[in-house]
């Protein structure tokens, strides 16, 4: 199963090569003091190799694990490849974790070394210090702030690059004989999945895996150290890693970090990147702000864009896929390309992406659609961190909406009797840190990796995954009831940000659903409707209705598909606060816990089931400035209308 | 040493030689004195109501006079046409409002300044389209003003005053006083006292921003009837006004742009120092100095009084 | 040795001092015979309710307002008055209780300025943008940038300040003054007009650029609350004189300045 | 819409600091350039040349000496026109003490002459503001203009008490009088132009244009930072009146190829004035587009009868311009009181973010 990924199989050995071959091209550009600061391959070795000297004299060993806690940084980058260098294995953090969620990894893993970006990540770290008795050193990239703090373990990166800089000058061979010991089947890294009810595991990934799976993408997309990414989602998680750090190191392309959160348009834009990832929820927001934006256009403007943008739907997709089109179909489509949709990809920075990827979620068939109708080659992967992502990848020219594509390269697949999909790849991980238990349960002995999701080959051999085998019900008539399915066609709407269903042994489907403050509040300005709040638009009347509107349109989209026809949403209600992570209702990734929901809003599911008109609710708010306060409120629940199933309908 | 001499103490020395030149050269300094700062106190009238700096006072005199005489021309008996003459200027300050100051409210000062500017423009082609480029004669005879001078022996020598320069001086006073009465006696003064205070003020007084507006305008607009009049009777009545009008500056420099006893005094000081200037100094470097040297004059005063005459010490604050 | 030991210790001698500093406007008494001290490195506060005086004060140290009375003493050197420029010159920076920046010019710009002092470019040199002006150009292009970047305001370097919300306002204003790279900097009530949250980022800006720049910070508020907490030492003044000097907490159980906040009739 | 800044990116300061750091601004500036500099010389008729486009260029200089004194440092002046007929005056002397010299080196000396009388004016800034400054101004245009009138040295002492200018040549091709042609002159003047224009746009993007800015917004905190106001202000005196000067030496030796006291009286003043503020006060390009506009619009009225097929007298032609222009001139400032330059600025933002509004 092995796949020979040749001599270069561990990342600094890549390193080395990219230093040496295009050493003067650029790995790395950060958006620091205005400008775009950019790293070459050659200068990013040598910090590499300061680091690791500093590294070793600091007593990192081989197998030894150490926590990286930052945004996308070169420091962060180099301090990874760093430790894998002395063969010891980086744990990226999620840097938004709060202080309690990092206390696990550190003493799962054992951590003694970190490298954090700056005072708020140290605060954490010495915050859990008392639990964490391995952790012995703490360097932080940002000095700011951090002048008066005593505590010895804490230093700054700049001391560590000059403990460094005098071990590399002492040894100067010392690190390519680190590097030479170094083999692909070392681990490379570790990842913490982000547990939404056990406690989190540690995912161990090799050097081979890695860079086997990086390579087997880039070739089928012909990435070049040409391409160029923007690196803005946090570094802990694998997606991430992938395509700014195993991608890059694989085909020496250039990855650019923004300068902060708020000006990652404006710097993607700048930078343009060639190649792209976004989550669902990120285009999705994109689409709403683009909405958002069309709709305070004048109304010259509104009509060109509704009238071109009917034009892509009907024939961007095909185009983009280079099946046949008419010439006049054409010509109008590229009049379009010059008046709107050309404007709109520079306007979203995505002028010069050649591929983007979106994975995580399945996306809504319509968000998917828009992006590849003005052009943008966007296309769905599937993956997970036990995976080194890349499973399935759609190859150009066969792109459906509702597929994640075929096996990539040196993938197999199967699938269980009750549908779960099962995954051999050269990409899979090594095992789940110090829990053979769960190694063993997600891994079987000939190697399969169980993915616990639902799904099936179509005649194409493209990979649909329906939900999660776990979440995937039956109403008590035995329909078939796939919750997440019906959510994201809910959540394509604008003004609907979140949708929560229910069915599972139920006798129809209902559905809670969060209204778009941004999206709603915009209509309802439009339409000099006065309100107070979320709470308060939320129980207008004239909201309930457009979002009836937007479920009996699902319904009519749902009654076309013969499968799931039966699970049409029957009533609904306006929740009376926004789903948030903070409650515990939305993963870190912003999933929503069904479950938990369920549970905390029990009375809110029965009367939807009761048949009820209203139903009274109380509940802790929390505000935005920390505060808490309680509300009350009558929420009303809506009927929506449903339709007879297409096949039904031919019928009569 | 000689051009110190000639500075310094040649012209006080041919003052005391010949006091009754003196005295001419005074009054008819005061009689210039008097019609700059009849157009002083056109834009002082506006400046204060509405922060305007009226650049077309100006041409609003000779407009006023061209419409008199114009009419008159057209067979209107004089005094009808003069009372014409005054409804057009109401129409213009209502025009000027409407057009102007109300699209334009809340800009920056010299926005405004360059509207009137515009307005100088249209008020120019208006004129010489309606009434042709040439210049006319002022119809003072009709109007029942006076005409030759009185001849006064004295200081050993004789003062020639023009009557109409005394007619002119006396409805300038009038004018003066009426204006004092207005501003001090009614409602629409109170309030445009207080519309040169504050805004809000004027409009807690009961009375909208463009009534006083129109009424300023309207009220600069007879003064500059008055003055056009005046002017046109001593001279022609030509658009060569207009540049002359602009001697006015300086007299506002000297009484502050607020002041209206201001714009009279500093009127006043202006025509006499020029013509002194002119009378006395200007042969020292050829004659002609009447044009800057008002303006010298105000600039030197502006470097050691920069808030004028009767304005009040600036204490700048952050 | 604790976070509080180390910022105690950093304070060093006195670097600016007023003595027995009257100053009247039109036989109006703004400030009678008030003295003390600014040590170095150290937060000092002046606080006192409305038109007691503060922002006088403040205009006596740099120079807008000369005292008819009274000297001050800056580095060793005694001023009778100051002028602002020679004060700008000697490294007292400052912020303005109403925004005083140049609305015209970007955020980016505006800082800029603050570097005028330190430039030398001549007209030639920056009309053929020779070399030398090109260089002087990048090389405060950089320190500003560090500023911007301390001050967390990269994201609005190109927007113009007057489109700006009031509190990022201050903070650009806090970054011009910092561009002069002051030893002393005077902050004209820089909470003022805040919300809570900006109120709390302003201190931990004020406190890091004292922490970070070694700047020793003089500043006035009104209000008691905030200022207590990132002040090393306070003074109380109330009608133009002195009622009170002392640390926080000394200050805070002083009968008088209780008195005068609670408007106890004089 | 045609901005298509994607991949536009910096990774240096002089980049980021660059006069055009849009491409598209970049290649605009290109087009335009060559078109003036190539196209319009093989293809304009003299009358294009000497009554449209050199009174354009000339008069976009002098406009874009008085926005640098009043658009970027905020002083009001009424001078411009006497500190134009400075530099013309000084050109003349200047050929006829150095009749060898070249022209154009000398029409740029003038330029200095016309700075050295605008700091002299410019002194009164340091104690007023405002409108009392625009005051102390007119008494430099008045006392000027008497100087060009009651100075018969100045013309040496012509009957005519005019300038005429004498024929120049460079490299053996006339470039000033009667017989140079339109073509030679309309290209020295756009070459002039843009040199100085492009200085003019380099001072304001560096310490000094920044601090007559500063100076424009608030001159008390400017003050407070370290600027020097007399130094500043005096300063700006005096490069605004080198850009002044130039252009009325130009006027005369380029231009109009002789010249009165009377070029260069108030209305002038007032001209150059309107440009600036119907073009945008502190933008370069307003003043061009002010000059295009105040020096075009009458071209085109007084012509657009002939178009039409009207007959009208020419003097109620010129009557009725002059109504027309003031009418426009409020209208502009109603529309946009920040000039053409910010309706052009409003237009690339709306391209730059099409099809979005914002």
């Amino acid at each position: 199963m092995a796949a020979d990924i040749g001599a270069l199989d561990t990342f600094p050995k890549l390193l080395l090569h990219h230093a040496k071959v295009r050493g003067a091209r650029p790995a790395i550009r950060e958006k620091d003091r205005g400008i775009w600061q950019t790293w070459t391959w050659t200068q990013l070795a040598d910090e590499v190799r300061v680091l690791a000297c500093g590294f070793a004299d600091q007593g990192l060993k081989r197998g030894d694990h150490m926590a990286l806690v930052g945004d996308n940084r070169p420091r962060i980058y180099a301090a990874m490849c760093a430790a894998q260098c002395l063969g010891a294995v980086p744990v990226p953090l999620y840097q938004d974790a709060v202080a309690a969620e990092m206390a696990f990894p550190i003493q799962n893993a054992e951590i003694a070394l970190a490298v954090v970006e700056d005072q708020e990540q140290v605060d954490k770290l010495l915050e859990i210090l008392p639990q964490c008795p391995t952790l012995k050193h703490i360097y932080y990239d940002n000095p700011r702030g951090l002048r008066h703090y005593a505590q010895p373990q804490l230093a700054s990166y700049d001391r560590l690059r000059e403990i460094g800089s005098e071990a590399a000058k002492r040894d100067p061979g010392f690190l390519e004989r680190e590097i030479e010991k170094g083999a692909g089947d070392d681990p490379a890294a570790m990842f913490f999945t982000s547990g939404t009810t056990a406690t989190p595991k540690g995912v161990v990934l090799t050097h081979h895996a890695l860079i086997d799976r990086a390579r087997a993408a880039a070739e089928m997309e012909g990435l070049t150290d040409r391409d160029v990414v923007i690196a803005y989602l946090p570094p802990a998680w694998i997606g991430q890693n992938i395509f700014s750090y195993a991608q890059p190191f694989a085909t020496g392309y250039c990855i650019c970090c923004p300068e902060s959160a708020e000006t990652l348009m404006t710097d993607m834009r700048e930078i343009g990147p060639s190649y792209y990832f976004a989550p669902p929820r990120v285009l999705e927001a994109l689409l709403t702000q683009v909405s958002i934006r069309m709709e305070d256009a004048g109304r010259f403007k509104r009509a060109l864009y509704r009238h071109f943008m009917d034009v892509a739907r009907r024939v961007g997709g095909a185009i983009l896929d280079r099946k046949p089109v008419g010439m006049a179909q054409r010509l109008h489509y590229a009049l379009g390309d010059l008046l709107v949709y050309g404007p709109l990809r520079n306007v979203l920075g995505m002028s010069r992406v050649r591929v983007a990827y979106t994975a995580g979620e399945a996306i809504g068939p319509d968000l998917f659609r828009f992006y590849r109708s003005i052009g943008i080659n966007l296309k769905q992967l599937y993956g997970s961190t036990e995976t080194s992502v890349f499973v399935c990848v759609q190859p150009n020219g066969q792109v459906k909406a509702d597929t994640v594509g075929p096996a990539v390269r040196g993938v197999e697949l199967k699938f269980t009797p009750q549908r779960e999909l099962l995954i051999r790849s050269p990409g899979l991980f090594r095992e789940y840190y110090k829990n053979p238990q769960a190694t063993e349960q997600a891994k079987d002995a000939e190697g399969w990796f169980h993915t616990g999701d639902a799904g099936y080959l179509d005649a194409d051999g493209h990979l649909k995954i329906i939900d999660r085998v776990k979440d995937v019900g039956r109403l008590d008539d035995r329909t078939l009831f796939a919750p997440k399915y019906l959510e994201n066609k809910l959540k394509f709407f604008p003004y609907i940000k979140e949708a929560v269903a229910f069915g599972h042994a139920r006798d129809r489907v209902c559905a809670f659903i969060n209204i778009d403050m941004e999206a709603v509040g915009n209509w309802a300005e439009k339409r000099k409707l006065a309100y107070t709040g979320y709470v308060d638009l939320a129980s207008r009347k004239e909201v309930r209705d457009l979002i009836t509107q937007c479920v009996e349109q699902v319904n009519a989209d749902l009654a076309a598909d013969p499968e799931l026809a039966g699970s049409q949403i029957h009533r609904f209600l306006l929740l009376h606060k926004e789903l948030d992570a903070d409650d515990g209702e939305l993963t870190r990734t912003r999933k929503v816990r069904r479950g938990y929901i369920a549970e905390r809003y029990a009375s809110l599911v029965e009367a939807l089931y009761a048949g009820k008109e209203s139903v009274h609710v109380e509940a802790q708010v929390r505000y935005e400035d920390g505060r808490t306060g309680q509300i009350s409120a009558d929420l009303s629940i809506c009927d929506a209308r449903s339709f007879p199933p297409a096949a039904a309908r031919e019928a009569a | 040493m000689h051009l110190l001499y000639s500075i310094f103490v040649d012209p006080f020395m041919q003052m005391g030689h010949a006091p009754d030149l003196l005295v001419q050269t005074l009054w008819d300094g005061l009689v210039s004195g008097v019609l700059y700062a009849l157009i002083a106190l056109g834009f002082v009238l506006i400046f204060k109501a509405s922060g305007v700096f009226n650049f077309a006072q100006g041409i609003m005199v000779v407009f006023a006079a061209l419409t008199l005489v114009g009419l008159n021309e057209h067979g209107v008996p004089a005094y009808v046409a003069l009372a014409l003459t005054v409804v057009v200027m109401l129409v213009l300050a209502v025009a000027v409002e409407r057009a102007i100051l109300r699209p334009l409210v809340n800009q920056p000062e010299i926005i405004l300044f360059m509207a009137t500017f515009g307005l100088t423009y249209v008020l120019i082609g208006l004129g010489e389209l309606i009434f042709g480029g040439d210049p006319k004669v002022m119809i003072s005879g009709e109007l029942g003003l006076p005409s030759g001078s009185y001849r006064i022996n004295m200081l050993g020598g004789y003062v020639q005053l023009q009557k109409i320069d005394i007619a002119a001086a006396i409805i300038a006073s009038l004018m003066v006083a009426g204006l004092g009465i207005v501003f001090n006696r009614t409602r629409i003064g109170r309030a445009l006292r207080a519309v040169a205070d504050s805004h809000r003020a004027a409009l807690s007084v009961g009375i909208s921003l463009e009534q006083i507006w129109v009424v300023v305008w309207f009220a600069a607009g007879v003064v500059a009837l008055a003055t056009g009049i005046m002017w046109g009777a001593r001279s022609n009545v030509s658009f060569a006004l207009e540049i002359i009008a602009l001697k006015a500056l300086p007299v506002l420099i000297l009484g502050g742009f607020t002041s209206i006893p201001g714009a009279i005094v500093g009127g006043l000081i202006i025509g006499v120092g020029e013509k002194m200037g002119e009378f006395y100094w200007g042969p020292l470097v050829g004659g002609g100095i009447e044009s800057w040297f008002a303006y010298v004059i105000a600039l030197v005063f502006l470097l050691f009084r920069p808030q004028g005459l009767f304005g009040e010490r600036i204490i700048e604050r952050l | 040795m604790t976070e509080t030991e180390a910022r105690a210790q950093r304070i060093g001698a006195p670097v600016l001092a007023v003595e027995e500093v009257s100053l009247t406007f039109g036989g109006v008494r703004a400030l009678t015979e008030v003295s003390f001290d600014v040590r170095e490195h150290e937060v000092r506060a002046i606080i006192g309710p409305n038109g007691a005086g503060k922002s006088s004060m403040l205009n006596v140290l740099n120079g807008f307002y000369q005292p008819q009375h009274g000297i001050i003493r800056f580095r060793g050197r005694e001023f009778r008055g100051m002028k602002p420029h020679v004060a700008a010159t000697m490294g007292i920076g400052r912020t303005f209780q109403n925004i005083a920046l140049f609305r015209g010019m970007t955020v980016l710009d505006n800082i800029m300025v603050g570097r005028n002092l330190k430039m030398r470019g001549n007209l030639l040199q920056e009309a053929f943008w020779l070399p030398a002006a090109r260089r002087e150009e990048i090389e405060h292009r950089r320190a500003v940038e560090e500023i911007i970047d301390f001050l967390e305001i990269q994201h609005i370097r190109r927007t113009p300040v007057g489109q700006l919300p009031y509190g990022l306002q201050k903070r650009v204003e806090l970054a011009r003054a910092l561009a002069m790279e002051p030893s002393v900097l005077l902050l004209d009530e820089p909470m003022a007009g805040m919300n809570l949250e900006e109120k709390q980022d302003m201190c931990r800006f004020v406190l890091d650029v004292n922490d970070h720049y070694g700047t020793t910070i003089v500043l006035i508020e009104h209000d008691m609350g905030v200022v207590m907490d990132i002040s090393d030492r306070v003074v109380v003044l109330d009608y133009g004189s002195k009622i009170a000097d002392g640390t926080p907490d000394q200050v805070r159980s002083d009968q008088a300045v209780i008195d005068a906040y609670l408007g106890v009739a004089h | 819409m045609f901005y298509r800044e994607v991949g536009q990116y910096k990774t240096s300061y002089a980049a980021d600091q660059a006069l055009l750091p849009i491409l598209q601004d970049r290649i605009g500036i290109a087009v335009i350039l060559l078109i003036a500099f190539v196209a319009v010389p093989l293809t304009a008729s003299n009358f294009a040349l000497d009554s449209v486009l050199i009174p354009i260029l000339v008069l976009s200089l002098a406009a874009t000496g008085l926005n640098l004194l009043t658009g970027y440092t905020g002083l009001l002046s009424l001078g411009t026109g006497g500190f134009m007929g400075v530099g013309a005056f000084a050109c003349y002397k200047l050929t006829t003490f150095f009749p060898n010299v070249n022209i154009i080196f000398l029409i740029l000396c003038s330029g200095f002459f016309a700075a050295a009388i605008g700091t002299v004016f410019g002194l009164p800034s340091l104690r007023i503001k405002g409108f009392y400054l625009a005051v102390a101004t007119l008494a430099a245009q008045f006392f000027l203009s008497w100087c060009f009138i009651r100075i018969p040295w100045l013309y040496n002492y012509n009957i005519s008490a005019s300038i005429e200018v004498p024929t120049k040549t460079m490299f053996g091709l006339a470039v000033t009088g009667p017989t140079a042609s339109s073509v030679t002159r309309y290209l020295i003047v756009l070459s002039i132009v843009a040199a100085l224009v492009l200085m003019a746009a380099n001072l304001m993007r560096g310490r000094i244009g920044r601090t007559w800015m500063a100076v424009r917004d608030m001159d008390l905190a400017a003050e407070l930072i370290g600027i020097r106001l007399y130094q500043t202000k005096l300063l700006a005196f005096a490069v605004s009146s080198f850009y002044c000067g130039v252009a009325g030496a130009m006027m005369v030796f380029l231009w109009l190829g002789n010249a009165e006291s009377e070029s260069f009286n108030i209305n002038q003043s007032f001209l150059i004035l309107f440009m600036v503020i119907i073009g945008g006060l502190g933008s370069l390009l307003g003043s061009f587009l002010g000059a295009a506009l105040i020096w075009g619009l009458p071209i085109v009225l007084r012509h657009a009868p002939d178009y039409l097929g009207l007959h009208i007298r020419s003097a109620t032609v010129d009557q009725s311009t002059f109504v027309i222009l003031g009418v426009l001139i409020i209208f502009f400032l109603i529309v946009e009181p920040h000039g053409l330059a910010r309706l052009w600025q409003i237009g690339k933002q709306k391209l730059r973010v099409w099809p979005f509004p914002y």
